[in-house]
Order: C-alpha cells, then sequence, then structure tokens
C-alpha cells in the first residue's frame, strides 16, 4: 500500500475537465474521505454532496473509476487497488457543480411512475392485516429498501439512450406498489410504467442490478411490470 | 459591500424550512387543508435526502396493543425525561401518535413490519415498560421519508433545494414574521422568501461534538436563527449521547455514526484498549445498562486512558456465534465491512457519539411559537422529552407536530394573504454577517471545527462540572473571534461547501454558548445531563427548566419552575395493579 | 466501449444479443433474395453457392449462424428472465448460451470444411 | 394513453414470435447442419421442399413470425439509437415488415414451385 492516492477529480458543470490532486492514504477510509480531504486540505471550492455518511440517504454517489458508487461506503482499498482514482459524478444527471448533481429528473420519474401509494383507507381506520409470509408482500418487500441514490439510473445505457425512459429506480418502486394490497392505485401505475418511457423500454442490460449498493434487483421488478401490463392491455385495461 | 450583491424575491404563503419528518408534514397538512395555499419547501440539500429522521433505524412509538396506552407511554416519556418534560407537549404526543401512525400506514403507504399473524409488529426499546416500537426492518427512516417525498413530488409543492436559511426575517411593523433570508446554494446567491407563516423545522443536530451522528447538513441553523431573532430556546443542556458510535480516526466521516444498540442487548462486550470488560463497574446490567449510563461509563474508561488505537474502547461479538451475528445484524455487519471492520470476529472500535438534542425552541401544543406566524416542530424544538428521549420518540415527536403545524398553519393562513413588509435592517446584518469571510484572504477553518469539536466534547460533553463549562465558555469566545478571522474566496461562491462550513461553525458555535450556559446553569444531574459536581437529581417536586435567548450578542440566562399540569413527581396516571 | 458501468456479464449478454439481432436482421432480405434465386432454376442456384464456397463467404456465413444461435441463446435466457422471473438470472446462463452458440457454430464449420 | 397499450401489445407480438421462432431456428439450424454435410447444394434443398406442404407451411411460419420480429426488435434500436423520430422509424418498420414478407413469400413460394410441381 502506498501511501498516498492520486485522485482525478471532475471539475466543472456539463463542461469541464479532470483535476489532478494526491491525497494521503488511511487506514480507514471511503471515497467520501478522500473527496472531503480535498475539500479541507487542498482546494476548498470542490463541490460534493452527501448527507447521512453511513448508507441510508443515497445523496453522496458519484462515478468512482467508471462505476456508479455510493461514495461513503466504498472503502478506498476495495477500489483503488493501483492507488489510483477517478472520481466524477453521476452520468445521467444534470451536474450543479464538480461532483454534486441535480436529481429533480430522477425524482420527478418517480412521480410519473406512480411511484406514491394510493391510499384506500385512512388514518381513522386500523392497520390492514397483512401477513408477512403473503406472497404479494414478500415481493413488495424485496424491493422496497431503495435508498434513491440513483446509482442503478446511472448505470443504465437506455436511461442514456431514452431522455424519457422512467428508469430502473421509479420502475422498482411501481412494482412494490402493484404488490402492495393497501394501494388503490394500480389501473393509473400499469398504464403510467407502460410504455417505451416505461418498462417496454428496458432490454435487461442489468447494469442496475449489478451496482444497485442495496443488492435490489430493479431488473425483477421491471419483468414483473411487463407481464402485470402485459396482461392489462389483454384485458384492455390500459 | 452588499450593494453589488443582488438578492431575488420570492413569494409564497407558506414557506417550511427543512424535510425531515417534521417540515414534510407540516408541508403536506398545510396542503391537504387548503389546497389553496401556496406552500413551499425549502431545504439545505435535496428533499427528503438529508436530515435525520431519514436516519432513524429503531423505529416509532406508540401505544397500539391492548395493554398498552397512551397513559402508559406518557408516563415512560416523562419518566425518561426526569420531570421536566412540559407535559401537554408530551401528552399532544403520545395522543397524537396514535393517529400518525396510521396516517403513515393508511394513507402514506408506510408498510411497517408486521406479526405472523399479520397484525402490526412493536419492538422493544430502552426505557419503556411496553413493547411499543412499530418499525420497518431497522431501516425505518427511510420507510417514512421515502412515502413522505413522493406524496410531496406528487402535490403542487413548491421545492426549493439546495437552500440554506440564514435568517428569520421579521415584520418591519414587529407584527411577527415576514419570510426568511436564505442562500441558494447552487448559485452562491442570496434569496428572501417572503412568507405569510414560516414552519421552523430545520432539526437542531449537536454536530458541536467531535463524535456526533446526525447528518452532514444539521448545523443547529434553526436554533441559531431563533436566537438571532430573539427567541427563547429551553432545555438545552440536553444533549444525549448514543453510547456506540464507531470510531476509525479523524479523518473519516464514518467516525461517530451509530453502531446499532441491537448488539450490546444481543451480548456483545464492550472492552478497554487492554481487551477487558468494564461495564459491570458501573452497573450491574454491564452492557445492558441505559444509554446514559454506559455512555458514561466509556467516557471515564476513555479518561482513564486505557484506550484503543484512535482513543476509542472496543465492542466485539466475536464470543457469540458468527452465523447468528451475520443473521441479525447484516446491515450493521455490511456497513462495517464496507468501512474495514469485521464486526462478526474482531474487535470494532466504538465511542460515545452526540445524537440528540431534547432543548429546542419554546413552543405550544398547536406549533405557535413566540413570533406570530412562526411555527416549529421537530428537533428544533423544546419541552416534549424532557431531560432525555425515549429511542423511537424522536420521529414520533417531528411527524406529529408536523402535521399540527401544517394544520394550525392553515387555519390561520388565507391563500395570497398579504405579507408584511420586511425589516430590512435584519436582511443587511445577516448579509453582512454571511459575507464576513469573504473580504479575507483565504484561511483554514479546520482548525476551528476540530478545536470546537475537542472542546465541547471534553467539557461540556457527556460530563460536566462548573470548572469545564467555564473552560468551555471561555473557549467558545475565542473559537468564534477565531473563526472572523477565516476567510473564504470570494470568487467561486456556487455550492461552495467551505463557505457553508463556516456558516454552519458559526451557527453551532452560537447554539454551543446556549448548551453551555444552559448546563452552568443546572446544578444537578438528570437524564443527559451529568454534573460531576453535583451527580445527583435534586429536588424533583420544585423542578425547574432553563431558558436561554440572545441579547446584545450575549446569551441570557433563566430558569422557570416546570408545571406539572398533568401529573406531579411521584404520582402515576396509570393503574398500578394493572401493570 | 465498454465504459466502467458496462463491465459486466449481463451488459455483453445485451450486446451481443443486440448486435447478432441487427445483423440477422440486415442479412434477412440477402437470405430470401438468394433463395428466391431458385426460381431461376437450380443450375442458376448452384452457381450462387458454388460462390459460397469462396472462404470469406464461408467466414461470413458461419458467423451469421453464431449470431444466429447466439441471439437465439439470449432470447431464450431474456424470455426465461421476463417470463420465469429468475431473480439472480446467473452468469451461467449467459455463458451456457454463448457456449452453445459458439459450439454450433463450430459444428457447421467442420462439416462445412 | 395509447402508447401504453401499443407497446404492451408490440411486446406480447414480439414474445411470441419470439417463441415462434426459437422452435424455427432450431429446426432450421439441425437442417442446415445436417445439409452441409455432404454439401450444400440447391438440388438437395429444392428436393426437400418442392411440392412439400409440410415444408412449406413451416417455411411461412418462419417468415410471418420473423415479419413481426424483426421490425419490433429494430425499431428499438432505431428508437434509441438514431436521431429518428417515433412516426419516422414507425414508417420504416412498417416497410420493413412488408419488404420481409415479401421476400421471403417470393423465396418459398419459388422454392415451393421450383421442379415443376
Ligand atoms: C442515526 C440516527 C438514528 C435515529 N434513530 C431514531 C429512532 O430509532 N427513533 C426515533 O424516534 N428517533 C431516532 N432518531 C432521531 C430522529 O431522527 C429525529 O428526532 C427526528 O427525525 C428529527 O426530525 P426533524 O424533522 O425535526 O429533523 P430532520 O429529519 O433532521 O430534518 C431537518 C431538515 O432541515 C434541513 N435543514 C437544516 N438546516 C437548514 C437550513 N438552514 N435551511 C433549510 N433547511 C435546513 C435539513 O437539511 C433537513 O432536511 C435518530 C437520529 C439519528 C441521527
Ligand atoms: C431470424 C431471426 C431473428 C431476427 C432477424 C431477429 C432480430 C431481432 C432484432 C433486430 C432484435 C432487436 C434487438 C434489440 O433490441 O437489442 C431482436 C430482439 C429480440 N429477439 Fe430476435 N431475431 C430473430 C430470432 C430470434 C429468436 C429465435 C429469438 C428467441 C427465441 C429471439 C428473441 C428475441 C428477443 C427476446 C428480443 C427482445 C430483446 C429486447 O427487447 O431487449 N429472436 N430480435
Ligand atoms: S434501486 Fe438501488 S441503485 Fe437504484 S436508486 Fe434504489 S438503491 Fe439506488
Ligand atoms: S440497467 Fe437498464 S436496461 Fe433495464 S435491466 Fe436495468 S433498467
Ligand atoms: S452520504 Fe448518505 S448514502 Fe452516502
Amino acid at each position: 500500500m502506498s501511501n498516498s492516492i492520486h485522485v482525478s477529480v471532475w471539475r466543472g458543470g456539463e463542461q469541464g475537465q479532470f483535476e489532478a490532486f494526491d491525497v494521503p492514504r488511511q487506514p480507514s477510509q471511503t471515497v467520501l474521505d478522500v473527496v472531503t480531504y480535498i475539500q479541507r486540505n487542498i482546494d476548498p471550492t470542490l463541490s460534493y454532496r452527501f448527507a447521512c455518511r453511513v448508507g441510508m440517504c443515497g445523496s453522496c454517489a458519484m462515478t468512482v473509476n467508471g462505476k456508479p458508487r455510493w461514495t461513503c461506503r466504498t472503502h478506498v482499498n476495495k477500489v483503488a487497488g493501483d492507488g489510483t482514482l477517478e472520481i466524477s459524478p453521476l452520468r445521467n444527471l444534470k451536474v450543479v457543480k464538480d461532483l454534486a448533481c441535480d436529481m429533480t429528473d430522477f425524482f420527478d420519474k418517480m412521480n410519473r411512475a406512480e411511484g406514491k401509494f394510493h391510499p384506500t383507507k385512512s388514518r381513522h381506520d386500523d392497520f390492514d392485516v397483512v401477513l408477512p409470509d403473503d406472497p404479494a408482500r414478500k415481493l413488495a418487500a424485496q424491493a422496497i429498501e431503495c435508498i434513491g441514490c440513483a446509482v442503478c439510473y446511472s448505470a443504465c445505457d437506455v436511461v442514456e439512450w431514452n431522455k424519457d425512459y422512467l428508469g430502473p429506480a421509479a420502475l422498482n418502486r411501481a412494482w412494490t406498489l402493484v404488490n402492495d394490497v393497501r394501494d388503490g392505485g394500480n389501473k393509473a401505475r400499469l398504464t403510467a410504467v407502460s410504455g417505451d418511457a416505461g418498462c417496454h423500454a428496458c432490454h435487461s442490460q442489468q447494469g442496475c442490478v449489478k451496482h444497485c449498493p442495496k443488492n435490489l434487483s430493479p431488473t425483477f421488478s421491471i419483468t414483473g411490470l411487463k407481464r402485470a401490463t402485459a396482461k392489462a392491455a389483454l384485458k384492455g385495461e390500459l | 459591500m452588499s450593494g453589488n450583491f443582488t438578492i431575488e424575491e420570492h413569494r409564497t404563503d407558506v414557506l417550511v424550512l427543512g424535510s425531515g419528518g417534521a417540515g414534510l408534514f407540516g408541508a403536506l397538512h398545510a396542503k391537504a387543508a387548503n389546497p389553496e395555499l401556496e406552500v413551499t419547501v425549502a431545504v439545505k440539500g435535496l428533499l427528503g435526502k438529508c436530515g435525520c429522521t431519514r436516519m432513524v433505524q429503531g423505529g416509532y412509538n406508540v401505544a397500539l396493543a391492548p395493554g398498552d396506552s397512551a397513559e402508559r407511554h406518557f408516563m415512560d416519556t416523562v419518566d425518561g425525561g426526569k420531570w421536566i418534560n412540559r407535559q401537554d407537549l408530551a401528552w399532544k404526543l403520545v395522543t397524537e401518535a396514535q393517529v400518525r401512525i396510521r396516517e403513515l400506514e393508511n394513507e402514506l403507504g408506510c408498510f411497517f413490519d408486521r406479526n405472523p399473524d399479520g397484525s402490526v409488529h412493536q419492538k422493544a426499546f430502552a426505557g419503556q415498560t411496553f413493547d411499543r416500537t412499530v418499525h420497518k426492518g431497522d431501516l425505518t427512516g427511510i420507510e417514512i421519508i421515502n412515502r413522505l417525498s413522493e406524496q410531496v413530488w406528487a402535490r403542487d409543492i413548491k421545492r426549493l433545494e439546495d437552500h440554506r436559511a440564514v435568517a428569520l426575517v421579521p415584520a418591519a411593523d414587529g407584527s411577527g414574521i415576514a419570510g426568511v433570508l436564505m442562500i441558494d446554494m447552487r448559485a452562491g446567491t442570496f434569496r428572501l422568501v417572503r412568507a405569510a407563516a414560516v414552519l421552523l423545522a430545520t432539526g437542531g443536530g449537536p454536530t458541536m461534538y467531535k463524535y456526533h451522528t446526525p447528518s452532514g447538513d444539521k448545523t443547529c441553523d434553526g436554533m441559531a436563527m431563533a436566537l438571532r431573532a430573539g427567541l427563547t430556546l429551553r432545555d438545552m443542556e440536553m444533549v444525549q449521547f448514543h453510547p456506540t458510535g464507531l470510531i476509525a480516526g479523524e479523518d473519516t466521516r464514518i467516525t461517530g455514526t451509530i453502531i446499532e444498540e441491537g448488539l450490546r442487548g444481543a451480548g456483545g462486550y464492550l472492552l478497554d484498549g487492554n481487551e477487558e470488560r468494564f461495564m459491570h463497574k458501573y452497573d450491574e446490567r454491564g452492557e445492558r445498562a441505559t444509554r446514559d449510563i454506559v455512555s458514561r461509563g466509556m467516557f471515564q474508561e476513555m479518561r482513564e486512558g486505557v484506550t484503543a488505537k484512535n482513543g476509542g474502547l472496543y465492542i466485539t461479538m466475536r464470543h457469540l456465534e458468527a452465523p447468528l451475528v451475520r443473521k441479525s445484524f447484516k446491515g450493521m455487519v455490511e456497513r462495517c465491512a464496507d468501512c474495514g471492520f469485521d464486526l462478526v470476529g474482531g474487535l470494532v472500535e466504538v465511542v460515545p457519539t452526540a445524537h440528540y438534542m431534547m432543548g429546542g425552541l419554546v413552543f405550544e401544543p398547536d406549533c405557535t411559537t413566540e413570533m406570530a406566524g412562526l411555527y416549529a416542530a421537530g428537533e428544533d424544538t423544546g419541552g416534549v422529552h424532557g431531560a432525555n428521549r425515549l429511542g423511537g420518540n424522536g420521529v414520533a415527536n417531528s411527524t406529529v407536530f408536523g402535521g399540527i403545524a401544517g394544520d394550525s398553519i392553515a387555519a390561520t393562513i388565507k391563500p395570497g394573504q398579504a405579507v408584511p413588509d420586511v425589516d430590512q435592517s435584519v436582511i443587511d446584518a445577516t448579509m453582512a454577517l454571511c459575507r464576513q469571510p469573504l473580504d479575507r484572504p483565504a484561511g483554514r477553518i479546520d482548525e476551528v471545527r476540530t478545536e470546537l469539536w475537542d472542546h465541547m466534547w471534553d467539557d461540556a460533553g457527556i460530563v460536566r462540572d462548573a470548572a469545564s463549562l467555564k473552560r468551555a465558555d471561555a473557549k467558545l469566545i475565542e473559537l468564534d473571534a477565531q473563526l472572523d478571522t477565516v476567510g473564504i474566496a470570494e470568487s467561486n461562491l456556487a455550492y461552495n461547501l467551505t463557505w457553508h462550513d463556516w456558516l454552519n461553525l458559526k451557527n453551532l458555535i452560537l447554539v454551543s454558548k446556549g448548551i453551555v450556559a444552559a448546563a452552568t446553569a443546572r446544578e444537578d444531574s438528570r437524564g443527559a445531563h451529568f454534573r460531576a459536581d453535583y451527580p445527583e437529581v435534586r429536588d424533583l417536586e420544585n423542578s425547574t427548566y432553563t431558558v436561554v435567548n440572545l441579547k446584545d450578542d450575549k446569551i441570557q440566562l433563566g430558569t422557570k419552575p416546570v408545571d406539572f399540569s398533568i401529573v406531579k413527581p411521584g404520582e402515576t396516571l396509570l393503574d398500578t395493579d394493572a401493570a | 466501449m465498454f465504459r466502467g458501468h458496462r463491465q459486466h456479464a449481463h451488459y455483453w449478454a445485451f450486446a451481443l444479443h443486440r448486435i447478432a439481432g441487427l445483423l440477422l436482421a440486415l442479412f434477412l432480405p440477402a437470405h430470401f433474395y438468394v433463395l428466391a434465386l431458385s426460381i431461376e432454376g437450380a443450375a442458376a442456384m448452384d452457381g450462387f453457392i458454388r460462390w459460397t464456397d469462396a472462404p470469406l463467404v464461408k467466414l461470413a456465413e458461419t458467423v451469421l449462424v453464431i449470431l444466429l444461435a447466439a441471439h437465439l441463446t439470449g432470447g431464450l435466457r431474456l424470455m426465461a428472465l421476463e417470463f420465469i422471473g429468475t431473480r439472480e438470472s446467473s452468469k451461467a446462463a449467459v455463458a451456457i448460451g454463448t457456449g452453445i452458440a459458439l459450439a454450433v457454430g463450430l459444428m457447421f464449420l467442420l462439416n462445412v470444411t | 394513453m395509447p402508447g401504453a397499450a401499443v407497446e404492451a401489445k408490440l411486446w406480447i407480438w414480439q414474445r411470441l414470435s419470439a417463441a415462434v421462432l426459437g422452435i424455427c431456428v432450431i429446426v432450421h439450424l439441425a437442417v442446415i447442419v445436417y445439409a452441409v454435410q455432404g454439401g450444400l447444394t440447391a438440388d438437395e434443398i429444392i428436393n426437400r421442399v418442392s411440392g412439400n406442404l409440410a415444408w412449406f407451411a413451416f417455411y411461412s411460419v418462419f417468415v410471418i413470425a420473423v415479419a413481426i420480429h424483426a421490425p419490433i426488435g429494430v425499431r428499438a434500436i432505431l428508437n434509441e439509437m438514431t436521431p429518428l423520430r417515433p412516426g419516422a422509424v414507425h414508417a420504416v418498420m412498417a416497410t420493413f415488415c412488408l419488404i420481409i414478407l415479401a421476400m421471403g413469400f417470393r423465396a418459398i413460394i419459388g422454392l415451393y414451385t421450383a421442379g415443376g410441381v
């Protein structure tokens, strides 16, 4: 282990260039720590985004040596074996500055995918009885722990090619709701997620699955939507 | 100086500051009660992605099950709060939580964990006489905030993301609030948002301590703005420490983040630097004693100097069955592994870590404050938890009162209602304050941060006494002056984190002064507040609480008697036989 | 071409499937054209098929057969993913697919030579 | 949203046609491998297909399936990877479908009727 890391960091907005820094290596050091070190000790104008520091908020994701990753939980040893790091903002999102992205499109697409609960009961009713090992509940549970980090969104080429594509995270959310027995919005949702902005645009590249830090499988969710929308289409419900 | 600095103006009916449980519930309730209201959420990061509600692991306290009751939850809360809670607030918390949790589940779509029979699961959490914590695995906060955010995105609620509030701006005629001065962080410019009502929900956050759990965006901004606006904070000496934060050196942001309490519950050992257990010296329950006792025990051990390499202690599970540990604490094991630690078979270095501020802005059960038009909810407020917050009462607090604030606002504010003229002098003064470092050559603000962290930790942290608080007080004055000599290059203010670090420190130092003043005033030990020179709880029946505010740039201190409006010390609302 | 986020077996499977599909689609009209020559009688067609004995053409044909086999196995894999919902659609599936494709191609090659 | 139903149906058609093609291609490949063993000659092909209704039906299905399958597939590629507008792509693909049908059937009919049935 050499005692410094050679880091190239993206500077600027959509247009910009890489800038090189040398950062001392520490035994406990994440990629976020490397970026922080640069801001605190070398160039105070370096911009990046983070909040929770522990993989819960999904705001620190960046492209690290070509791959999208959450940086607060990516140990340097894991990605910079040869002592070099190249850090740039996530692909497929607008860049605010340097490593910080604007996630507005990503959130808007969650909404467009009807990725929100449509209630059938109110606060004056009791909890629904839902058996934990009910198959639908299990399907919902498999996909529910998304932190909205947009790593999958950044790993998917279809998002790049088709600007309207809702993307793996939004579709994954829609699928949890399709399996949520308490939800009443499936008709609108299936229409929203069908079509060439929706699940049918996915070609199972599976970059989403490969890179999701939470080990979710948007691909699986999307194939579920393909089947569900096909059924709806055959019944004339779309 | 500020002449060439243009301010953009923006008008809205309701401005919500912060997108935690309190802020988002405030926005949703205001909008639901009156869809004609223009509601804007301004937040220091991205909506729903920052703040601590998202980080809630344990869960949400609410009395639902047969055998439990609001009364019991209330008694646990007041007992835990060591009787200085404002009881009408605590009562509001426990009763309204019963509605809010169903709203979360039924209307917003949170999918809380169930028992095998399909009813909602409630788990045990320390300090409670009943298992009442509703949860979604150990990622309850993500579920809550994701579901809230989705609903906000779907509504006509305006978003001002990457917008930092820097001052509560009163009306020129003194009639109440008239708006909030903000920095548009992306552009590095100021923006004045004029609003008929403002909800302060920026979530406190004791990040002035060397080791702390909250997210990086939380730096007591709300409390600092409230102090500068002449408002009163209470219970500021009450800072809760969580016993097991990770410690991995000063250069990693991982330091301070929580390792789950359940590890101790499951039989984990705490070891000193010589790998020997020590907790039994402090409590017969050993590692399973309550948060405050374990934190103090650890702090004592660390003072005695038998520490691990980063100055902390160890937690270990290696004497337990590896597959079991791996299975029961999957999330924690993975998190540790990502950061280079082996939780299953090795030693993980830990340290107590500042977690939550029980103190905050004085407010009423309907979330109004001293300033007309200003509402407050969540961790920014004080009085609900008293001297200690029960695990699981934090998110209940922010969601309950956030919703109430939204309702109160909608009941008072009319869409399009005239907003009074702003007090320009406050805007000028705030801009001058914010721009202060920009006129100077760049300097290192790191030293100020590290010193603040160290001194608050050593002198105003888990264990305090008159002498240490005095040192802390002097140091804070010195650090404030030192911060005023640090410069930030003005050329590039767009998303300039270092500028915001400066502003963060400015606020943290101010609020730290409040903590130190209140801690100096309270000459007994209660809940989270431990005075080595007054180690006993004193005179419960005549309990007082502390209040601080700012006059002429100086912290003013006061104490007020607690009004036992519902139950007195020694009494209970419970039918004692039933327990 | 294979930037970081593309460096995994599933992406290669996607790319191979797409390239193969596209080439097949382009080849299809040519293939039909050749067959249609049969209308002009077996003699004419024999002429054509003899022309395909040229090594370059033979290689192209071989590649096309491989592509067909690859696209087929890729397609089957995809449909397994979509209809059976194999969660961990394993790398093995990719490997087996490509393997069969190559095998068929080789068989063809061996037989031709 | 009509687009939603159209895409869903195209998806169904493509998968259905793919399933049919799957069988056709396996048979086709098997025949090729078998046929080329002795060296591929036109006579052999004609002898097999000409006048044989079963082969005629088989190749008809093959051509129809591929005329459905391939244009839907190429459509996605064009939409994603070229600046062509969806309307234009649609037109090109309809034409492509007709070309496949026309050329395919010309070939099959040619083979079927070759050798003077
Ligand atoms: C790691 C961790 C675990 C926890 N676990 C539990 C638990 O299990 N159970 C429990 O009950 N409680 C728990 N808590 C406490 C709980 O998270 C808080 O009590 C509660 O969520 C606070 O909610 P809030 O809405 O007041 O603030 P937050 O959720 O913190 O939100 C504050 C918001 O204000 C924004 N903001 C800050 N400053 C500004 C500014 N100047 N301008 C604009 N916006 C600003 C922030 O960016 C953020 O969006 C935990 C806390 C932490 C840190
Ligand atoms: C002669 C034959 C064939 C031709 C010309 C052909 C052509 C194509 C083309 C051009 C595509 C688009 C590729 C893409 O979107 O990346 C495609 C997609 C596809 N093909 Fe084929 N194909 C043929 C046979 C087959 C067979 C035999 C199968 C399977 C059993 C099959 C299954 C598929 C599937 C599932 C897709 C969808 C891919 C996606 O949407 O991501 N194809 N085909
Ligand atoms: S699915 Fe995974 S990668 Fe995508 S946003 Fe959610 S957590 Fe991130
Ligand atoms: S990477 Fe993209 S193509 Fe589909 S499988 Fe994932 S969304
Ligand atoms: S900082 Fe929150 S996920 Fe990394």
